[in-house]
């Protein structure tokens, strides 16, 4: 059997606003083992980081999963007492959030908010847990931390403050790492240092990471598993190399497509168009206004998940047997440079 | 640091100065003197006088002895007490008025930051309208009513409470009360509506994502955030419910220097009305040096100084 | 740069420096400065689109927003447009306000949390009276859907709004004016790649269409490299490497820029795996207090003698190819 | 082949979605806030109490000054004793018998035809029946709590209380001089309701620019600001209203004028506490970078932000100044007697307290609710303006 | 220590406490000018005569006094055991040290003029005489003689006078303003020493043992309290935390419920007129018989019995009751009532008010009143107001101020109709009437033919009758001042509403106490008897 750490089974998260439901997340299942890389791509708005939130239990405020299974070593988080939940915050389960300016607290020093996280969950002294945070930060490949320790989070670039939010996730050595979008704000060497963090953790303490990202280079770095979000949905799902080289989803292909590259100078090739609205989400595949091979099916219903490997399903009416075949060219060559 | 210190040491003396100088002026224009009486004293009689408290030298004159007594810390004898000398009378009301005061701003703190907390915590719920009510209540009721309304309710009918002086523990109890309704109000709806803006903070979601306890993650995280405001309203509001209230003082029969703020300037005692105002505007102005360094501990984005 | 034209230039820097203080403490005595950029030359031509990259922290930001005037500037020149507008008071900026622009790093704390998105892309509007009426709401709805956002998004908030459709409404505020100089800091790092793609399609349309010149700061060295004619390399609040896109990436005459450029991910899993990275070791040294010489040779595998004696400056290698390193010649001729 | 399975042309795709209207901000928020229903209902009532203000005293039987000093400090219930059919009768707490209707109307002090203060007695001749009112327990009332302060007796045997009745005359009550509580409230609300707008006016407008600019702006501006704000707060009250009360002619333009100098003091200090916060959050900068004025950044961005502590303000202050307002025509800068406000309702009714608490608690009544509601609205506005804020 | 146990003989101690109000200006005979501060002293000094419960002045500290046959010249006679509580004895020097520092223009004492009957008196303080030229000499340690300036039939009612009281030179010098204060260094003569004078909260008396009447002071203490709310004082009183709330410090508003209720309660005279004053310069009110159709229009019963409450007396005259002339009859039933009725007199005051040529307030201008910030002064001008709106159709306005600037407002004369209150400073009719004499600092009226001798010449008159009377005596005199009054009401130059009355309370274990006309209070011979 797998070891399972964390298992979604059909999670929906809708937000209720004033103008009426925004249904972020509509149906969500996947599945991390222990010591598990899973990479989550996705465009914006996809509702990466709204499920991440539904696992953490820290949705703001209109928001509501209201539907399915969060099972974390086999017990549901949905059904956790806030007590409970806190003990799992941070100590089990830590998060890398996206926006580090907003997510430090701009009236305490970086420093004490890494110690914080220690303090409570290595129940160490206060010089101790310093100590530990001027490691953390050199971790993280912040200079001179001794002095930076001190520093407020408006003083950071934003660079520095995403490493700084990393270390606070990184301090108590979680079980299950979520990283929204660690890297984004990094330049390349400290990404790589960052990543090779990371890779170490889940060697050495086999922590479970989901790593949230845009840059399907990191992923590519890092993860050994891939899902493809869209619209609330998961559109495909697969080994790193499945979906690289093999990518069943018109959509995957698509992003994959858009992927500079160092060597070519021609124009971009990006997916037109605007991802749905979830206040009113389409009937069919989410994708499907967009998708340059659209059926009238797929503006009618939604698809099933085609499997065509036992890690590997996909989300589309293309792989139907009733469909037309297509041929993609998605750029992404094995080896090539 | 340092540089802004001084600065603000001098921007103090110049504030001050201008204050006994407004304040002089002012009370030479309006009309009536210091030997104004219902029944009005022979011209001879105010003429000694005048003589006596040398009034009946030019105004500039007198302006002139005053800011110099002023920045002595000498403000001469009062004219209407006879024989005290202004600065005795501040020194010797000041403990009673400074006594209860000070207990009033621990209640209005200790109270009235909690109350705003749990209302914001319990947006509209029941607990929020509970605390929006009572916080009415205490601003709508002003001090001369909550006075009155205690010593009728608690010495008079129940009689549980004695009704003037400041003798045992119990008679602190009305006086704080009144003295603290407002402020207590004010500062618990302060704190609700800053905590309600700060509690949708993304760094409150890093706060619990860390797995703080709620407590930590409103009263350490969400609490600092939330206190400009609050801080604001409590400077000045220290400096004037520790300088006493005419009317608590009056009402409760205390010994406090609160009511010379009012009753010298009835009185037109003129060094008594500069005595008090000069102590009054030199402690506001210093509560309102330290709310400027606090909001620098607070927020380190605000630069006061530089 | 004695063979371009001086009409040529929209934005020259000369000397530039930014310093901030640092206390420890509230009470603290010793100031301390972060020389957050430290004596940094360049220029930007008309119409072109300079890349600014550099380590995290390096000074790139600040560099954008000293330029913009956010910040006060310690010393040095901006010359925009052939006026200097370093030490221009708020006032007699708002002409060029108009004229330059910036993108924020961090989107959401640039958008005010009480205004809608409409709002928020109309204010460029309403301040310099562009349009009005149905003409502001038109231009509006133009502006979001170039950045990828629909109509339908006028009327929300940015809470509402996942962190790359932030990241468009503050594209979509920055074009909002026409602008002729745009610094674009870190614009797409938190996009996904194909709205990337479509961020870059449009900047690089407007520039066409209009003349655009842009400061583009990212770290995604792929993408910089696609977008930019020329690129800067920063280290540590300095220049030390100054080139052509292509030439920096084919022949980079300074040993940082080879190990940022060696530490690129590849969208390939199996590459990945095979790559060898080179991931720079060393301590990371601090603005606070950086070290003597060359800047980088802490972390530099070729330092030697003479890097922490004496500070390299700028200099050219090949037309056009300026680098900081005492060693540079033989980097650039090596590769 | 199933039709189900052919390709979409692109361009159908591309069809025009519906598009919601687009709201400002501002209808936005009003949208919130009529989805609130306690500031409804603080609207509606705010909404009330100025109609009844502006409309109640003309429709009235009475006039605010009307005097009846037979009539004085009647409560708006009482009891009511039998003497036959048609005369009832309602002992006054002074002592005094008034002719009432059965349904609570009141018609007039009866004079009495015997005296016999010593003995604390009364005798009355009504419609022929002897009425003996007998309150020489009333000195004991204070050793003996229990005990009944006073008999009546009609035709030599004593009588009970018929019932409690509404007092039909004046509904809230006499004051001392007879006049109509009720008409009193009303005409009061109106300058009460005046004071409270000016005041909030004041507030808004020189308080919150003041102190935005100052914050804003910063640096020697602020600190001069400031400066001019310390010594205007520590300058005594008293002596400027004495002087202006000296100047100008008593009324409520100079209470506006006083209130006007001072009022503002406390709202600038917190709008600049906020301001100084405000103004380092990057959006300001954003702002700044697009050209705005400092006029739009502290209209558009910083006044909305600290929106907040603004609401609380401005609603915490309305009480007081209306009580400021009774204070200043308390020593003469207000309006002059007959006239009241509910402050010097209040304050007048506050000696009464013991004897007659009816007069102290309608005026009071008025200023809670007017505040409760202000509250209310204040609150619901407040989350209208947060769109961050549930629904 | 033993005489304190033979006097009293209880084992409980005799504690009074006595609420005082606001603290007293000062507890200094010569500077004092207020009746706090005159409770204060006249327990702890004792002058050369006091006043006994009928107000007739009895020796005290001097046992006997000659008056010569003129009634100028005073020979009193100190008495041999009078001492101060130092023990040191009493002597005529420090009465004559004490008036004449009354009268040191450096000393400032707001009441010199009460001294003012003694010759030289005022034109030392004036400054036109040295020290020695005013006429009170001490022949030897226990002989003291005075000249007066006239005779002056009230002059041993004076003496009564806190003003008079004598002090101690050698204390006074060691801190002439605050010795009385200073309870380390203050002497008294009275029966009663200051023990502790905390500031604005209470001030200790405890029995002077040095008294020569020290066996029949009953007290073991006095505690004045110094609360200045009246409701407060109230509840006290009524916790029984107080003993006694003086005169003119019961609440208004409860004095209704307590008359009723409280045994306690009692009403006592006091000798003070409230009444309006006219500006008799000014339109319309320079007209008399605008002035009398105002006087006459208003119901002064429903005034205080409905409106003010206290107990008071409706006013028809400007001499309150509680006066007497040399033979001992009552001056106000003797003046009569000026045609003034208790209730309106509506038709006359019309009659009055179409003379003027208002008929039924017609054309009449608008007035306005002014009246000092008071509860109980916005009350009486209330009802006035409507009186004269409902019994004579014309429209006044009210208007109060600031007490300061009122006193400016009525002493220069900026007003139609104001307010105004007289409390007498001794007990003769002169207190009142001298207040009208043209070179009067308080004819706030502008009664004086000095400014217009054509239209006031009514004043000329009255001066040369208040002159006249201040040199003669017995019913010579008597006629003078009645006929004074008579040119004051017939010119209707005040409007008087009604005469003071003080109400107080008293708890019935208190006994022995004293208290006069002017509302001074005297403890030397009370008791509790609980
Ligand atoms: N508080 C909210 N109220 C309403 N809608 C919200 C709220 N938060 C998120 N959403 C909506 O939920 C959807 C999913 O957002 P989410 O943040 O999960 O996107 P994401 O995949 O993380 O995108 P990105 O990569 O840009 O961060 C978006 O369409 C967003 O507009
Ligand atoms: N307001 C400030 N006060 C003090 N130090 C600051 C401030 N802003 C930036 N710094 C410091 O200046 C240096 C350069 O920061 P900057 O934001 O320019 O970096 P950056 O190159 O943009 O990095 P990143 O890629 O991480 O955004 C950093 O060391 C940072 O800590
Ligand atoms: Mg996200
Ligand atoms: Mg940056």
């Amino acid at each position: 059997m797998s070891d399972k750490l964390l298992e979604l089974k059909n999670v929906k998260t809708s937000f209720y606003t004033h103008l009426g439901e925004v249904q972020a997340v509509r149906g969500v299942s996947y599945h991390l083992e222990r010591g598990e890389a899973l990479g989550i791509v996705g465009e914006s708005g996809s509702g990466k980081s709204v499920t991440s939130m539904s696992v953490m239990g820290l949705l703001q405020h209109p928001g509501k999963v209201k539907e399915g299974e969060i099972l974390f070593k086999g017990e549901n988080l949905l059904k956790k007492n806030s007590k409970e939940m806190m003990n799992i915050r941070g100590n089990e389960i830590a998060m890398i959030f996206q926006d580090p300016m907003t997510s430090l607290n701009p009236v305490y020093t970086v420093g004490d908010q890494i110690m914080e996280a220690i303090k409570i969950h290595q129940k160490v002294s206060k010089d101790e847990a310093r100590k530990k945070a001027i490691e953390m930060l050199t971790l993280v490949g912040i200079p001179s931390p001794e002095t930076r320790i001190d520093n407020y989070p408006h003083e950071f670039s934003g660079g520095m403050r995403q490493r700084a939010m990393i270390a606070i996730a990184l301090s108590c050595k979680p079980d299950l790492l979520i990283a929204d979008e660690p890297t984004t704000a990094l330049d390349v060497t400290i990404q790589a240092q960052i990543l090779k963090l990371m890779k170490d953790l889940k060697e050495k303490i086999n922590t479970s990471i989901i790593l949230i990202t845009h840059d399907l280079g990191v992923v590519a770095d890092v993860c050994s598993r891939v899902i493809v979000m869209y619209g609330g949905l998961i559109m495909e799902e697969g080994t790193t190399e499945e979906i690289f080289y093999r990518p069943k989803h018109p959509y995957t292909m698509g992003l994959l497509k858009s992927i500079p590259k160092l060597v070519e100078e021609e124009r971009l090739i990006p997916i037109d168009g605007t991802p749905p609205d979830l206040l009113k989400p389409p009937v069919g595949c989410p994708f499907a206004a967009r998708c340059d091979y659209a059926m009238n099916i797929c503006l009618e219903e939604k698809p099933d998940y085609y499997s065509s490997s036992p890690n590997h399903r996909a989300m589309c009416w293309l792989l139907d047997e009733n469909a037309p075949h297509v041929e993609v060219d998605t750029g992404v060559r094995r080896g090539a440079k | 640091m340092g540089r802004f210190i001084v600065k603000r040491m001098i921007q103090m003396f110049i504030t001050l100065y201008l204050v006994v100088t407004a304040t002089f002026f002012l009370m030479h224009a309006i009309p009536g003197g210091p030997f104004t009486r219902e029944k009005p004293l022979p011209p001879a009689v105010i003429e000694a006088l005048e003589a006596k408290f040398k009034l009946d030298q030019p105004l500039h004159v007198q302006y002139f002895d005053y800011v110099k007594g002023v920045f002595t810390f000498d403000f001469g004898p009062s004219f209407q007490k006879v024989g005290v000398d202004v600065t005795d009378m501040i020194m010797k009301g000041l403990p009673a008025s400074a006594k209860i005061g000070m207990m009033a701003v621990l209640v209005v703190l200790l109270i009235g930051i909690p109350l705003g907390i749990i209302s914001a915590l319990k947006q509209n719920k029941w607990e929020d309208y509970v605390v929006t009510i009572l916080a009415t209540i205490g601003v709508t009721i002003p001090s001369f009513v909550m006075a009155t309304l205690i010593i009728y309710v608690f010495s008079a009918k129940l009689q549980v409470l004695p009704s003037f002086g400041l003798k045992t523990w119990k008679h602190f109890i009305g006086p704080v009360i009144a003295l603290s309704g407002f402020s207590l109000a004010f500062v618990a709806r302060l704190t609700r509506s800053s905590m309600l803006e700060v509690l949708q903070q993304d760094y409150i979601r890093t706060a619990r994502a860390k797995g703080l306890s709620e407590f930590v993650v409103i009263g350490k995280h969400a609490l600092k955030n939330a206190l400009i405001p609050v801080i604001t309203y409590v400077g000045p509001m220290i400096a004037s419910i520790l300088t006493g209230s005419f009317v608590i003082e009056k009402i409760f029969a205390i010994p406090g220097m609160g009511k010379y703020f009012v009753e010298s300037v009835g009185n037109r005692d003129y060094t008594v009305i500069i005595g008090v105002t000069v102590f009054y505007a030199a402690f506001y102005i210093i509560m309102v040096f330290i709310v400027d360094v606090i909001y620098g501990i607070i927020d380190p984005r605000i630069k006061l100084h530089d | 740069m004695s063979d371009i034209k001086k009409e040529d230039i929209l934005l020259e820097v000369k000397n530039l420096k930014k310093y901030f203080e640092s206390k420890k403490g509230f009470f603290g005595k010793k100031t301390q400065y972060v020389k957050a950029v430290d004596d940094v030359s360049f220029y930007i031509k008309k119409g072109e689109t300079f890349g600014l990259v550099g380590e995290s922290g390096c000074g790139k930001s600040t560099t954008g927003r000293t330029l913009i005037r956010l910040y006060d500037v310690t010393a040095g020149n901006i010359i925009f447009d052939g006026q200097d507008i370093s030490n221009l008071k708020e006032r007699d900026l708002i002409p060029f306000r108009k004229k330059i622009q910036m993108i924020f790093q961090d989107p959401y704390a640039s958008l005010n949390t009480r205004m809608t998105v409409a709002d928020i892309v109309g204010e460029p509007l309403d301040i310099h009276g562009i349009a009005k009426g149905q003409d502001r709401q038109n231009r509006i709805y133009e502006l979001l859907e170039k950045v990828g956002l629909s109509k339908d998004h006028a009327s929300r908030y940015p809470h509402e709004f996942s962190g790359g459709q932030r990241q468009r409404i503050g594209i979509a505020r920055a074009l909002a004016v026409d602008p002729e100089f745009i610094i674009c800091d870190e614009p797409i790092s938190a996009l996904d790649v194909s709205i990337q793609a479509q961020v870059v399609n449009m900047l690089e349309d407007l520039q066409k269409e209009l003349g655009l010149t842009y400061l583009f700061i990212a770290h995604d060295l792929s993408m910089v490299k696609h977008i930019s004619d020329r690129i800067g390399v920063m280290y540590l609040g300095k220049m030390v490497e100054v080139a052509e896109s292509d030439e920096l990436y084919e022949k980079p005459a300074h040993p940082y820029t080879q190990a940022l450029l060696s530490s690129i991910p590849i969208p390939d899993p199996e590459l990945n795996a095979q790559m060898e990275r080179e991931i720079l070791e060393g301590d990371v040294p601090s603005p606070l207090n950086p070290p003597s010489g060359c800047r980088f040779r802490t972390r530099c595998k070729y330092a030697k003698e003479i890097c922490s004696q004496q500070e390299p400056i700028l200099q050219e290698v090949a037309p056009g190819h300026m680098a900081a390193c005492h060693f540079s010649k033989d980097f650039y001729n090596n590769k | 082949m199933d039709k189900r399975w052919e390709r979409v042309p692109k361009e159908a795709l591309e069809k025009e979605k519906v598009v919601r209207p687009s709201l400002t901000y501002w209808q936005d928020a009003w949208r919130r806030l009529k989805q609130n229903k306690l500031s409804m209902i603080g609207l509606v009532t705010i909404v009330l109490l100025f109609i009844l203000a502006i409309f109640g005293p003309i429709i009235s039987k009475f006039s605010y000054e009307d005097q009846n000093l037979n009539l004085g400090n009647i409560p708006p219930r009482f009891e009511i004793y039998k003497v036959d059919a048609d005369n009832f009768v309602y002992v006054h707490s002074e002592y005094k018998l008034i002719s009432v209707s059965e349904k609570g109307e009141l018609f007039d002090m009866i004079l009495p035809s015997k005296e016999d203060i010593p003995n604390l007695k009364k005798e009355y001749e009504i419609d022929g029946n002897k009425v003996v009112l007998d309150f020489k327990n009333a000195r004991n009332a204070k050793k003996n709590p229990n005990i009944k302060k006073f008999q009546i007796f009609v035709n030599d045997s004593e009588i009970q209380p018929l019932k409690k009745v509404f007092n039909k005359t004046y509904y809230f009550g006499s004051d001392s001089f007879g006049r109509d509580l009720f008409i009193r409230v009303l005409y009061g609300a109106r300058i009460s309701l005046t004071v409270a707008v000016m005041a909030t006016l004041v507030n808004f407008f020189v308080g919150i620019l003041y102190g935005g600019i100052s914050g804003y702006v910063g640096g020697r501006i602020d600190s001069f600001m400031m400066r001019f704000i310390d010594l205007i707060s520590t300058i005594p009250l008293l002596l400027y209203v004495i002087l202006l009360m000296v100047i100008i002619a008593p009324g409520l333009k100079t209470i506006i004028l006083a209130m006007g100098i001072t009022y503002w003091v406390n709202m600038a200090r917190i709008v600049r506490g906020q301001a100084l916060s405000i103004k380092g959050h990057e959006y300001v900068l954003a702002a700044r970078t697009l050209g705005a004025s400092n006029t739009r950044i502290l209209v558009r961005h910083i006044i909305p932000n600290a929106m907040g502590p603004i609401i609380v303000s401005l609603t915490m202050m309305i009480p007081s100044a209306i009580f400021t307002e009774s204070f200043l025509s308390f020593i003469g800068l207000g309006v002059s007697a007959p006239q009241a406000s509910w402050g010097t309702l209040a304050s007048d009714a506050l000696g009464g307290l013991r004897s007659y608490p009816y007069q102290l608690i309608f005026p009071s009544l008025a200023i809670s609710i007017t505040m409760l509601a202000f509250n209310f609205l204040g609150d619901g506005l407040r989350d209208a303006l947060d769109p961050r804020l549930r629904k | 220590g033993g005489k304190k146990e033979a006097s009293t003989g209880k084992d409980t101690e005799q504690v009074l406490v006595f609420n005082l109000g606001a603290e007293p200006k000062t507890v200094d005979p010569q500077l004092n000018s207020a009746t706090d501060g005159g409770i204060v002293i006249n327990n702890t000094f004792e002058g050369l005569m006091r006043m006994n419960n009928e107000g007739m002045p009895v020796p005290a500290t001097a046992e006997s006094y000659e008056v010569s046959e003129d009634g100028k010249v005073y020979t009193f006679h100190i008495r041999e055991g009078a001492k101060w509580s130092d023990g040191q004895p009493v002597k005529a020097g420090d009465f004559e040290y004490a008036w004449k520092r009354a009268l040191d223009p450096a000393v400032a004492s707001e009441y010199s003029f009460q001294l003012y009957y003694i010759q030289g008196a005022q034109e030392y303080f004036e400054g036109n005489a040295s020290a020695d030229d005013v006429a009170v000499k001490s022949i030897d340690d226990k002989t003291l003689e005075v000249t007066l300036v006239g005779p002056t039939p009230y002059f041993l009612a004076l003496t009564t006078f806190y003003t008079y009281m004598p002090v101690r030179e050698d204390v006074v010098t060691q801190k002439p303003e605050g010795w009385a204060k200073d309870t380390t260094i203050a002497v008294s003569n009275g029966p009663f020493v200051i023990s502790e004078y905390s500031p604005s909260d209470k001030i200790i008396l405890l029995p002077n043992e040095n008294y020569w009447n020290r066996e029949n002071v009953k007290l073991d203490k006095i505690i004045f309290e110094e609360i200045v709310d009246n409701t407060t004082a109230l509840t006290a009183y009524e916790n029984g935390e107080l003993d006694i709330l003086r005169d003119g410090e019961v609440p208004q508003q409860d004095i209704p419920r307590l008359q009723l209720e409280d045994p306690t309660f009692s009403i006592a005279p006091f000798l003070g007129t409230y009444y309006y004053i006219f500006n008799v310069d000014k339109e319309p009110t320079d007209d008399v018989n605008v002035r009398k159709a105002l006087t006459y229009a208003i119901d002064r019963k429903a005034i205080t019995e409905q409106v003010a409450k206290g107990g008071q007396l409706p006013a028809t005259g400007f001499v309150p009751n509680g006066l007497f002339d040399s033979e001992g009859r009552d001056f106000r039933a003797t003046a009569g009532d000026f045609d003034i009725s208790v209730t309106a007199d509506i038709e006359k005051a019309k009659e009055y008010l179409a003379k003027a040529g208002y008929p039924n307030g017609e054309g009449f201008p608008k007035l306005t009143v002014v009246y000092n910030t008071s509860e109980g002064h916005k009350a009486i001008a209330e009802a006035v107001q409507e009186m004269w709106k409902k019994n004579l159709g014309i429209d006044v306005e009210l208007m109060n101020q600031e007490w300061a600037v009122f006193q400016d407002t009525r002493h220069v004369g900026n007003f139609e109709i104001a307010r105004a209150g007289w409390i007498g400073d001794y007990a003769d009719p002169m207190t009142f009437l001298d207040l009208w004499t043209s070179y009067s600092g308080n004819n706030d009226a502008q009664w004086k033919w000095t400014t217009n001798e054509k239209k006031f010449a009514s004043n000329k008159k009255y001066d040369a009758l208040i002159e006249k009377s201040k040199v003669t005596q017995g019913t010579e005199r008597d006629a003078l001042l009645y006929e004074a009054e008579k040119i004051l009401m017939d010119e209707m130059i005040t409007m008087p509403i009604y005469y003071y009355t003080g109400p107080m309370m008293v708890q019935e274990y208190v006994k022995g106490w004293e208290r006069d006309i002017l509302g001074t209070w005297y403890f030397g011979n009370a008791e509790m008897v609980k």
